[in-house]
Parts: C-alpha cells; structure tokens; sequence
C-alpha cells in the first residue's frame, strides 16, 4: 500500500521509454504451466501483429516481450524484474500460476506499470496496479458442482489439487458451495505442484468411492498426469476437471474423454470474433498453431483492453492507464469484456464435456455470469 | 642361451617418498626356484608388487622371459603367463571355490581339464567346489590360492608367503605339488618366504632381504646355508 | 643512515606476513566498499537490483568455501539455511504486522532456529563412526525435508507459492545494494582473516587428516559442528535480508539445486581461496540474471561444461589457475617468501614432578584386554603394565596384534574388553581426543602428516591442546618442549620450518610426526614402527632420542618394532605377541635368547601348539 | 488392502528398476554417477522421440537403451576415467553433466512439460480389484531385470569379472582382468539401464527437463543403504518404496515424498554400511 502512494505521485519509469510500447509476459514456459503457456504467447503476439497492422497504439510501434519464469515464485521475481527493470516494459499482460503472480506483484508495485493478469484463478488478489479479465471461482464452480448434482445426482464428492494457491483456494471455494448445497465432501487432497504420481491420491479415491470427483490442479502437467493415472487405474467416477484447458484436454487424448469442464472460453464457440480469432492464428502460426482455449483467449483480450485504456488516456503514464482501464470494453471471442471497479469481469460460462476428439462440447452456457466483491477496497 | 626367467637390475621401488627397495639386482633361470628370505618390513612384498606392475619403480629394469615389463598393467602381466599370490586377500571371499579357480584362467575354456589337475594335487577343492571360499579355513584357503595359480600353466609364479600359519603337513604337501609341478616343464618360481625350512626344501637358490637390499645370496646346496639364514634372520 | 643486515633470506614470521597480506586484503575491502558506494551511482537499476541477489549469494559462498575448501565438510544444504531465514522473515511479516519489535524477533528466530537446525545436522553427522559422506547425505536430506515442511504448511507457508506482498523494510534499492555488497565485503574480509589465523589453519589440518587432529587432542566434531552452525547463521542472515529486499519467499530457495549451485560456484572460484567463490558466485548470478533473456540455456550449458572441465583438469578452480598463469607470466613479480613461526623452548614439564607426590600410578596398566571382530580374536587376554621410564617395544610376526593392542589403548571404543589406565585414569570408552588429554602421545605407522600444512604450522596444531589457538593472528613463536624441539634440531627440521610438509622427505615426516607427537607433552608414547623406511643413520639418530625421552624425562614409550637389532639397542623390556596373545614379557637378553621367539619368526610352528585358522570357519 | 499391496509392490519395482543402474556403477567404479538423473531424462525424451516419430511405443526402450550405452561409452572416457582416484570430484562433475544433459535437451525440446503413449491402456481386473496394467507391467520388468543383472552377474564370464572386480580390483587385476575395461563396460551399460528406466517410467508421468532428478535422489538414497549387492536394492526399494506408499496414503502425499530420503538418511546413521551384510 505504500508502494502503491508512492507509484502514483511518481509516474511510471516504463513511461520514459523510446517510441515503442513494450508489453512483458511473463509466463511459465517450463514447469507446471508450460503445457499451456505457448497458446498465450501465441494468442498475445496475434494480439500484437494486428495492433501493429493497425498503426499501433498511440501511433507506436508494440513488442511483446517473453520471460520463462519456471511456473514458480522464484522464477517469477527473476522474470518480473528483468521485464520492469531491465527491458522497462509499459505494462505486463499475462497468463501465470499463483505463486508468480503473488511474487511478482511486489516487483510490480516497486516498478509501477500496469499489470493485467489473464488467467482464471482463485480470486481476491488486490493491488491498484492488477486487473484481471478472466474467471474466479465464482463464476467457474457453479455450474459444474449444480450440474453433477441435479443431473448425477451426486451426493459425496472427492476433490483433488495441486497444493498451491490456485489449488486450495478453488477447492476451498468448491467445499463451501457443495456444503451449503446439500451435498458433502469425503475426501480433500493435495500434491505438491510438481509433483507427477498420484498413486496414493488414487488410492485413497478408491476407497472413499465418492458420486463425483471435481479436481483443481496446476496449468497443464498435472492435469495430464492425474487424468492419465485416474483412467489407467480404472476408476470409475464422474469427474469435473476446474482446472483443464481445451489444448490439454487434446494433450491429453482420448484418456481425457467425459471430463467435465467449465470455461468461459471454448474453441467451438460460434461467434464471429471467434472465428477471426482462430483464422488469424492459423494464418500466422500455421502448424506451429496452438489450440487455443480458456487460459489464451484472455490474453488477446487484455492486450486489447490495454490498447483501448492507452488510448484513452491517451498517454503510457501508469497512472492514467489504471484510471482508463475499468472504464474500457473489447469484444473478443467470448464475447463483450469490462472490468469492473474491482478489477475484475463479469463473464458468460460455458459447462462442456470433453469427446474422443478432445473437443469440447458446449452442455450448458450461463450469461454474464458476476465475479462477486473480489476487491471491495478498491475504488 | 636363453632368456632368464627374471631378470631385474638395479631395482629402487617404494611408496611415495618413502624408498622401501634400493638397488636390487636379482634373476631366476628358466625352471628354478628361487627364494627371497626376510623378516616382516624388509621389502618383499614390495619387490612382488613392483614386479606385478601395481608399484610403478622409481629406477632399474625388470624383465621377464627377455621382454622388458616395467610400465605394463599388473593384467597385461598375467597376460604372459604371470601368476601372482599375495599374501593378504589373495582370495575373493564372498565368490564360490569353483569360482575362485575360475578366475585362474582367462576364459572358460579348458576349465574343467585343468579342475581335475589341481584337484588332483588338492583332492578337497572338487568336493567343496560351491562352497564360498571365504568359509575355508586358512590352510584350505592356501591351498586354493596355489591350485589357482597352478591352473593357468604359468611359466613365471610369484608367491608370497604361502606357507604362512600352515600346519606342518600342509606345508609338506605344497612343498611336493610345487616339486611335481616344476618338474619337467618351463615353470620358474620366485618364492618370498619367512619359512627357512620350507623354502629350502623347495628352492634352488635363495637371497636375503634386509631393509630393502639383498645382503646375501648363493645356492642352497652349499653345505652351511641354513645356519647361515638363520643367522640373518635371527633377533 | 645504516644499511640493514641482511640474513641469507631468513624466513618471514606469520605476523609479518599476515599484516602484510592484510594490508593487501585491506586494500581490496577498501576497493570493495568504494565500489558498493558507487555502485548505484554508475549502473542502471536493473543491474543494481540483481546484484543486491548476487552480493547475498556470493556471502553464502564464502561460508561454503570455509566449510568445504578449507575443512573438507562439503554440505549440499547451506540453500536450506539460507531459506529458513528468509522465512523467518516472510513468515513475520505475512502472519504479524511489520513493527521494529517483529523485525528482530524475527531474526533471531531465524538466527536461532538455523543454529539449532544446523547443530543437530552436526550432531548426527560428525558423531564417532559416521561416514565422512554423512554430512554431504543428511545436508542433502535437509534440503529435501525443508522444500516439503513448506509444501506441507499449506496457507501458514504458502506451499508451492510461497509468501509474498508481505510489508517489509521502506528501503530504496541503493541501500539494499549497499546493505548487501557491505555484507559481502565484511564476511569476505573476516572469513579471510580467521582463515589465515592460527586458529585457520586447524580448519586446513581437520581436513588434511582428521585422525591425527583428535589424536593431539582437538575434538574435530566439535569444531566442524561449530563451524557448521556459524555458517548456517551466515546462510540464515543472509536469507532474512534477501526476503526482506524481494519481498518474496518460495520454497526453491532452500532446494537442493540452489545448494548444490552454491557448491559449484566455489568449486569454479577456487576451493579454499575465498575470494574465488566470492567473486564467481555473483559473477554468474548476475551474468544469469542478464542472459536470463536472451540466452538462458546456452548460458548454463556453459556453466555446466565448464564446470566439467574444471572439475577434470584443474581441481582447484578458475581462481588459482588464473594466479598461476599470471605467477608464470611475470616470474619475478611475486616470489613467495617462506614463511614461518620462530621455535623457542616451552617451560619445562617434568614428569618428575609428578612422580616426587609419591605413589605415583602406573604411566599405563592394561588389564585382560580382549579384541575380536565377529568370532576372529584379534587380541585375547593382554595385560602388563608400563611403568615411568621404561621403553617397552613390542614385537611378533605379522598379524600378531601389535597395531590392535596400540589402537585399543588409545581409543575406548577399540577393546571388545578388559580395562586400560593412563596415569591411574581409567579410558573406559573414551574417543581418542579424550584419551590424548590423560596423557597419551600416539605416533602413528606411517607417516600420518598434515601434507598442506608447513612444519612450523603442523607444530603449532599440534600445541593447540596446550596453547589455544588465535582465530584472528598468527602468533611468531610455537613454544615446544625439549624433547621435541631436540628432534627438530637432530633431524634438521628446524631448518625446513617453512616447507610444505607434502614437499618433505619420508624421514623427515617421519620425524615431523614424531616431534608434533612429543609437543602435546604426553606421558605414555605409542610408537608404531616410528623407524619404517628410514635410513641406518636416521634410526640411530631416533633411537637415541627415545632412549633419552625415557631416561631424562621419565617417559613410558611402547614401541612397535620389527628391526629387532634396533629393539635390542634401545628396549629396557621386550613384550612378544603371537597371535593374539603375549608370549613373552622379559627383558632384552630373555628375549633374545629365546627359542621361542626364534621359531615364531623362523616359522617352525608346532613348537607354540596348534597355530589358529587365518580366518573364521574349521581347520579342514 | 489388496490396492494398497500392489501400490507397494509396483512402487518398489518402478524404484528398482530406476535405481539398478547407479547401483551397478557404484558398484563395480566407486563412484556415485550424479548424472543418473540426466540420464533418465535423456531416456524419457528417446520415449518422446519414438512417440513424435509414430513408432510404436514398445520401441522406446531399445531405442533408450541404444543412446544410454554410446553416451555412457563417452562420458566414462572423457569424464568418469579421470577421476577414479578422487570421487567425491567424480560425484561433482557428473552433477556438472547432468547440467549440460538438462541443458541441451532443454535447447533441443524446449522446456515444456510433454507426453507420451503409453504401449498398454487401461486397467485389468487382478486379485479382486482392477489395477493399473502399466505398473503392473513396471513390476514385471523389474523382475526380469533383476533376474537378467542377476544371471549376468552370476551366471556369466563377463558378470564373474565383475563381481571379482567390485570385490577387490587389486586381486582382479593380477588375476588378468582388465578392469579398466570392467568399468568402461560396466558404466556404458549402467548408462543404458538408466535410459531404459527413463523410457519406461514415462509412460506413467511427464516429460520435462528435469524429470530425472526427484528419481536421482531416490535412487541415491536406495544406493546408499544398499552398498553394492541387488538383494539388497531390491530389500530397500520394498521396505523403503512401501513406507512411502504407506505414508502417502495414510498421513500425506507430502509427507510421503520424504519417506525414502528421510529414512535412508536414518539407516545410514545408525548403520553406517546399510542393509548391505546386515
């Protein structure tokens, strides 16, 4: 907080910077995230190359600037530091676990740029300088936990996650809905998010025999893991996946069939954006193209959203750029996204189910659905 | 006329700084036996080890059969016909008896043609043939490191104290397959003994080893050498 | 205006040497603080932000150099001190409110638990029969078990996320920089300083050989254990600072990897050199910092396989190799002076003065001494007693127990049993260092040195029982008894005082050993064979020092001997060992006469009774 | 109950079948090979290359066990062969190359986590229960590599010289052994286990650079209290790899990754020699 004072008397450093806009995304590119992390980057550059096509932002040309930051708090210091202090970035747009985001936000704060944060996640992460443009546990849980229990009429429930901030705080949310419908949890567990044999967690499934199994687990390897592991150990059970993404599900293959997932954002979507979102990738990535999916759509949103609010404000000053950006709005794939005041954005979700294929099929969607007060300080 | 045996010339050998051998010059004829005679820490099995090529020596040359060895592999050695006892672990304790004399040849060829030789001269290496070898007692263990360098037909054996903690009858009976072994083949043999009495019975020649230096050598037929080792050896 | 006189190059004395390296020292932590006081002013933030990691790294280095370069404890753990500090202070600042009152607790109690943490690693790893290996295993165990605590604490430690967004320190970057790069200069400056002490040099003694330090007397896993915990307190200080400045903490930072990096860099800079690792630890971490972006894996690529080749082709580092080269360069530029400390006499001590208090005890009494290893009896049934002023040699073939009975006697753990008493004391299962201090001098078979060490040094530990040890000067005289300094006089060691005792001869060692022995001022001396590998002259000379230890001081020596001639010259009574048992216990003219003796070494056997198996199992 | 056995019995054959390779290579050199990690890496990354290629799945191995024995060849020559006489350096270096190992693979795959096909899908009905075919198979592997080591090193002229050479090299050596020739060979091929064992294990798991190294620690700890005999290591995986699957199960997944480093590290302190001659 005092940070915080401080970076809005003083302005940004970035705002020094030369005749282009740098955006920095740091992101997981080895580790937990790294399954999904190339999606992003893929998505972002999309973002990128059109802007630049366009005549940029403000008249400037943008780059994009990537940093692994190895999926973790370590990484993360290293990665956000680099971007803010030694490749003065204007702003950071990306997708990445909790523990980066949690650990770069002090070197957010000390570096004063924007920082829009386009992954879902467990919610409530505050800072004047964090906006978020994709789900939160509130908007996510809902549908699934209400589908398995009026249309599986599931009564126990077993969750499984990586133990992290992402992990607890999504199953912690999953707990407390389930209780306060009725339903019961038998069973909570956690691995460390590194970790790759869920052997004793299986075991443990097994035993308990629960009506339904919802998982919460870090970006992509885990989720591979644990849905390769729960197939080949023959349980049986419906199994709701909070934390899977289109392109894993297709890492996955045909293990990965009957997961039930809920997402704001699916490729078979039918809306125009959608479709030039999709061409626009293959045209530019060709077969090196990525699927993308929930954790990448929001990434070309939120490079747009940060264009709209520049110009708006009409200068890179952090500080007018964080005035700007709750009162800006870009249409993309998964349709109109604001932010609110909170920093966070009402969202439409999907339930799906994912096929043989590894598509995903559209069960049910919910319109516009509230993040809920994630920020209520923030004003 | 033919190579000797071993020949070695103006041998200095030791550990590190510390010179435990200084100017040995010794040979052995073709078919002879010769023993090397000392107290504990005089340098005898230092002079084997050298020899074997596990000591690099720090001057002189050793030859064997006419061929200069100094700088070969102790498994290069065994290579030309080179049996070596030591004295301490001589033997693979935890291995079988059978495979113990197994390693006495360099394959497995021909194993069971020379097993029945030595278990001629040693009749309780058959019957104990999977027995780890490490459960015999010491004699047996003697008898079997010399069965295993006798399986091989060396031409040159080095054998350091063989005699060690032997009852009397054994000492008689590898006194006798040593006998019967040399004779009529090439076999020569460098015997480094404390036993006075079981290295005259076997060897031809004889030197004495005192702080690193031979101070006496001579043929054991003399008349007297007996009291003369003794004197060299006593307290 | 007279010219000075000029010895023929005399040796330096240490205190001269040492103000002279500290003066050099001294201008390099001067260089060093200027640096870290410009430092901000001339690089850009990013380089200042990454070197403030760098300079608390390269700290942690320099503990890793002490403890692994110079005492051979090589610990793949120091990462996991380093992280208990810095969540000391994540954990306070996320879970209290930041006050000045939290800040210290909170550093104390990483101070304190690391300690702790670090003194029960020593206890389980430098405990009497644990592998030397142990420690380099239960450090890599630590770091393992601290990476999982954390997984393990859930929302307390943040698991895998780690904490951060904690209130820390209002510091601007510039006085983190200075805070650190001080840091680093200090542990640099007073790790260099204790390093070349006196008390230093024991580090380099304990690592040379362990063995004979706790034969003179110094408990090693005290000081190893000690050392351990000073360290992990560097690690953890530096940790709290680090969390303190990032604002963040995460499990890596305790992991193995971080820790085994740390022994890398020292390995690259130089082991035992300080500055070394200092230096290439924040060289590398800060030239990773800048490469992160663009050449992440070809940079550690070229860490990897130039540490390779370090490891291969010059096992002392990058440091010393560059030195060298520059030593060759320029040959005359600096031609290191022989350095070493002045001898002078110790006050006397006399045995006598204990003996006139009358009924003085036996110096050694050996009571039914039993050793076997499983069902082979080594030693069986041993007594006799050796009394002030006799030199009692033992002797017998090989195997006959000899080098047992001298480790029974000076090590309580040895004996299976029966009792022994040094001067009245009883060892009962004393270590060896404890056994040293009733009065025992143990001179090992062969020459058991410190080869790193010079002569003049090797003394002084060897003294450091009797005189404690400076950990931040380098005293100019070793004070040694007449005996000793009459065997570094006779054998002219006194004028090697400066040698490297790894350039001596095998005699000189031997003679080397002999005289550290006779420093620590011992009652009871155990000689194992002091004379193996000498020269006629040098066994004279040797022999007659013991006859006089004996005769003039009132020495009790049990000597190992197989040169029966020099037995016989200087033995006042001759103990025969035969497998395991004492044959004969007689003076000189009994044993020489006897037939007995004669057969044993003879190798007539049937005339001692049925000899024994060599090994376990039946007589076939 | 009947899960829970097999969990056990599985989970010491995955644990042997990785660890087998260091222990031959201590065992006959002396030395700790730090690399093992990299090498099992390196085996998991031939099972990708096998899978991007269409092959079929059950070639991941042989094709592992092609590249671990010519890089084990290599680096016993250029690297391990210095430093015989100084193995805690050997330990040292070969951590330097597991570096360059993970570094390389890292510039040629990239850093991402990836997958590959496992040969066999599914459960089969066992013992009342269904269980995992993959690990099931896993177990039968290391049966047969156990049993394959153990005729080798038993039954064979090649395993005898080895054994002679762990026992006591110097007797080795004057008994005509190249045992030098020994070691090559015996790294080469403790190399070339490791790269099967990485081949194999991925099915179950991902692929990333660093994937080798949870199983480097196992498998070093596995060694430690095992010395030099296979009983042994497969005593220890069993006693070890079960007190883990039971921890794991019963207390914490997390607790449970401590099992095998946590109680090894306790053997070895009150039993310096380890379950080897116990």
């Amino acid at each position: 907080m005092v940070g915080a004072v401080l970076g809005l008397t003083l302005g940004s450093f970035a705002a020094l910077a030369q005749n282009v806009v740098k955006i920095g995304v740091p992101i997981g590119l080895s580790g937990a995230n790294s399954v999904v992390a190339p999606s992003v980057v893929q998505a972002g550059q999309l973002a990128v190359a059109e802007i630049n096509a366009h005549g940029g932002i403000l008249g400037k040309h943008v780059e994009l600037d990537v940093a692994d930051d190895g999926s973790g708090a370590d990484g993360a210091v290293k990665a956000f530091n680099s971007l803010i202090f030694q490749q003065n970035v204007n702003a950071l747009i990306t997708m990445e676990t909790s523990a980066a985001r949690n650990a770069g936000l002090p070197v957010v704060a000390r570096g004063k740029v924007p920082f829009i944060y386009t992954s879902s996640y467990e919610g409530r992460s505050c800072s004047p300088y964090l906006f978020v443009d994709a789900w939160v546990p509130e908007q996510q849980v809902p549908p699934v936990i209400d589908y398995f229990q009026k249309e599986k009429a599931a009564k126990t429930f077993f969750l499984v996650g990586s133990d992290y901030a992402f992990g607890r705080g999504m199953l912690g949310f999953t707990r407390k809905y389930i209780e306060a419908h009725g339903g019961k949890v038998i069973g909570e567990e956690y691995l460390p998010m590194d970790a790759s044999d869920w052997t004793p967690v299986l075991s443990k499934l097994r035993t308990a025999n629960p009506d339904a199994l919802v998982s919460s687990t870090a970006g992509g390897a885990p989720n591979v893991t644990l849905t390769k592991q729960l197939r080949a150990s023959g349980i049986q059970v419906p199994f709701g996946n909070l934390g899977v993404d289109e392109g894993t599900a297709k890492a996955i293959g045909a293990d990965a069939a009957g997961v039930y997932v809920s997402q704001s954002y699916l490729t078979s979507l039918d809306n125009p954006q959608n479709k030039a979102f999709i061409a626009g990738l293959q045209k530019m990535f060709g077969s090196e193209m990525k699927t993308p999916n929930d954790l990448s759509e929001p990434e070309y949103d939120g490079v747009y959203l940060y264009k709209a609010a520049v110009e708006k404000a009409g200068s890179l000053d952090t500080d007018k750029v964080l005035k700007a950006l709750p009162t800006v709005s870009f249409t993309g794939a998964r349709g109109p996204i604001q932010m609110n005041k909170q920093h966070h954005a009402p969202l439409t979700m999907y339930l799906g189910q994912v096929q043989q294929d590894g598509s995903v099929k559209v069960i049910q969607s919910f319109k516009n659905v509230d993040p809920g007060d994630q920020c209520p300080k923030l004003k | 006329m033919a190579d000797a045996a071993l020949q070695i010339e103006h041998l200095t050998s030791g550990y590190g700084e510390a010179m435990v051998l200084r100017d040995i010059t010794l040979s052995l004829q073709q078919g002879e036996v010769l023993a090397v005679l000392g107290k504990n820490g005089m340098g005898k099995s230092t002079l084997l080890k050298t020899i074997m090529g596990f000591l690099p020596p720090h001057g002189g040359t050793i030859r064997i059969h006419g061929t200069p060895t100094t700088g070969l592999s102790p498994h290069r050695l065994a290579a030309r016909s080179v049996a070596y006892s030591p004295q301490d672990q001589a033997i693979f304790q935890d291995l079988s008896v059978e495979e113990n004399l197994r390693l006495g040849l360099r394959s497995d060829r021909g194993f069971a043609p020379a097993l029945d030789r030595v278990a001629g001269f040693f009749p309780f290496l058959a019957k104990r043939r999977r027995q780890a070898a490490g459960t015999l007692s010491g004699g047996e263990q003697k008898m079997l490191i010399m069965a295993r360098a006798l399986l091989s037909r060396p031409r040159l054996m080095l054998v350091d104290e063989i005699s060690e903690g032997l009852q009397p009858s054994v000492i008689l009976r590898m006194a006798e397959v040593m006998r019967s072994e040399l004779s009529g083949s090439q076999l020569s043999i460098l015997l480094i003994e404390q036993n006075v009495q079981f290295a005259l019975s076997v060897a031809q020649r004889y030197a004495v080893l005192t702080r690193g230096e031979i101070v006496d050598t001579g043929l054991i037929a003399q008349p007297g050498v007996e009291a003369r080792i003794h004197d060299h050896l006593a307290v | 205006m007279s010219a000075p006189m000029r010895d023929a190059a005399p040796a330096r004395l240490p205190s001269e040497r040492f103000r002279l390296e500290l003066g050099g020292i001294g201008a390099l932590t001067l260089l060093g603080l200027a640096l870290v006081a410009v430092g901000p002013l001339l690089l850009d933030r990013y380089s200042v932000n990454i070197l403030i990691r760098s300079f608390l790294y390269g700290s942690i280095a320099v503990t890793v150099d002490i403890l692994w370069g110079f005492t051979g404890v090589l610990s793949f753990g120091q990462s996991a001190f380093f992280a208990i500090g810095a969540y000391a202070c994540g954990l306070a600042f996320s879970h209290l409110d930041f006050t000045p009152l939290v800040a210290v607790a909170a550093l104390g109690g990483g101070v304190v638990v690391a300690g702790l943490v670090a003194a029960l690693i020593a206890w389980l790893a430098f405990g009497t029969g644990v592998s030397p290996l142990y420690i380099s295993v239960v450090t890599l165990v630590l770091s393992i078990v601290f990476v999982q605590v954390i997984y393990a604490g859930g929302d307390f430690t943040g698991s895998s996320s780690g904490l951060s967004g904690f209130d820390t320190f209002d510091l601007s970057n510039e006085a983190w920089f200075r805070i650190a790069g001080v840091a680093l200069v200090l542990v640099t400056l007073l790790g260099w300083i204790f390093v070349r002490s006196d008390a230093g040099r024991l580090l380099v003694s304990i690592r040379e050989n362990e063995q004979r330090c706790r034969y003179f007397g110094i408990s090693t896993s005290w000081v190893k254990g000690a050392l351990l915990v000073v360290s992990a307190v560097v690690a953890a200080l530096a940790g709290y600072a680090y969390a303190a400045y990032t604002d963040v903490v995460a499990p890596d930072l305790g992991d193995f990897q971080f820790g085994t990096m740390l022994v890398i860099w020292v390995a690259l800079g130089g082991r035992g050199t300080l500055i070394g690792p200092a230096i290439i630890a924040v060289l590398i971490d800060f030239v990773s910092a800048w490469l992160s972006g663009s050449l992440p894996f070809v940079w550690q690529l070229v860490v990897g396989a130039v540490f390779i080749v370090v490891i291969v082709i010059m096992p002392q580092g990058l440091g010393p190799a560059l030195a060298g080269l520059v030593r060759r360069l320029l040959p005359r530029v600096s031609r290191i002076q022989p350095t070493a400390a002045r001898l002078a006499e110790a006050p006397t001590y006399d045995i006598e003065t204990h003996m006139q208090m009358g009924h003085a005890p036996a110096a050694v009494e050996i009571t039914g001494v039993a050793r076997s290893y499983g069902s082979l009896h080594v030693l069986e049934d041993i007594s006799f007693t050796g009394r002030r002023g006799e030199l009692v040699s033992l002797v017998g073939p090989n195997g006959a127990g000899k080098t047992t009975l001298i480790r029974c006697i000076s090590d309580g753990q040895e004996r299976t049993r029966g009792r022994i008493a040094i001067q009245g004391r009883e060892v009962g299962r004393m270590p060896p260092e404890r056994c040293v201090r009733l009065g025992l001098g143990r001179k090992f078979q062969t020459p058991n040195v410190f080869d790193a060490l010079t002569v003049a040094e090797s003394l002084r530990v060897s003294r450091s029982r009797l005189e404690r040890l400076s950990p931040w000067r380098r005293a100019d005289e070793i004070h040694l008894p007449e005996a000793a300094m009459q065997v570094a006089r006779a054998t002219g060691l006194v004028a090697q005082l400066g040698t490297t005792v790894r350039h001596l001869s095998h005699g000189a060692k031997q003679a080397l050993e002999l005289a550290m022995v006779l420093a620590m001022e011992p009652s009871v001396l155990l000689l194992d064979e002091p004379t193996a590998g000498l020269t006629k002259p040098e066994r004279t000379l040797i022999g007659g020092i013991l006859v006089d230890l004996v005769a003039k001081h009132g020495l009790c020596i049990l000597l190992i001997e197989h040169d029966l001639e020099f037995v016989r010259e200087i033995s006042s009574r001759i103990i025969v060992l035969h497998q395991g048992r004492i044959v004969l216990d007689g003076s000189v003219e009994e044993v020489v006469t006897s037939e007995l003796v004669r057969t044993i070494y003879t190798g007539e056997p049937q005339a001692i009774g049925e000899p024994a198996a060599a090994g376990p199992g039946s007589d076939g | 109950m009947t899960d829970l056995l097999l969990d056990i019995l599985t989970t010491a054959g995955i644990l042997f079948v990785v660890a087998v390779g260091l222990l031959i290579v201590f065992g006959v050199l002396k030395i700790i090979n730090f690399a093992h990690g990299g090498f099992l890496t390196l085996g998991g990354y031939a099972a990708l290359i096998v899978t991007e290629l269409n092959w079929s799945p059950w070639l991941a191995a042989p094709v592992a066990l092609v590249i671990g024995l010519l890089l084990g060849a290599a680096v016993e020559r250029l690297i391990v062969r210095p430093l015989y006489s100084r193995p805690l350096d050997a330990i040292l270096a070969t951590w330097g190359l597991s570096i360059v190992v993970v570094q390389l693979i890292t510039i040629g795959f990239g850093r991402s986590t990836q997958f590959v096909l496992s040969p066999v899908q599914g459960a089969v009905p066992l013992l009342g229960t269904s269980y995992s075919l993959y690990r099931l198979i896993m177990l039968i592997v290391a049966l047969v590599l156990g049993g394959l080591i153990g005729v080798v090193m038993q039954g064979t002229r090649l395993g005898l010289a080895a054994r002679a050479v762990i026992m006591n090299e110097t007797l080795a050596q004057s008994l005509g052994i190249n045992s030098e020739l020994v070691r090559f060979a015996t790294f080469s091929v403790g190399a070339g286990i490791a790269t099967v064992a990485g081949a194999l294990i991925t099915p179950l798991l991902s692929i990333d650079p660093l994937m080798g190294l949870p199983w480097l620690l196992n498998a070093f700890m596995l060694v430690m209290v095992s010395g030099t005999s296979l009983i042994s290591l497969a005593a220890a995986s069993l006693v070890l790899g079960g007190a883990q699957v039971v921890v794991s199960t019963y207390s914490s997944p997390v607790l449970g990754a401590l099992t095998i480093v946590v109680l090894a590290a306790v053997l070895l302190r009150i039993r310096p020699a380890g379950f080897a001659r116990a």
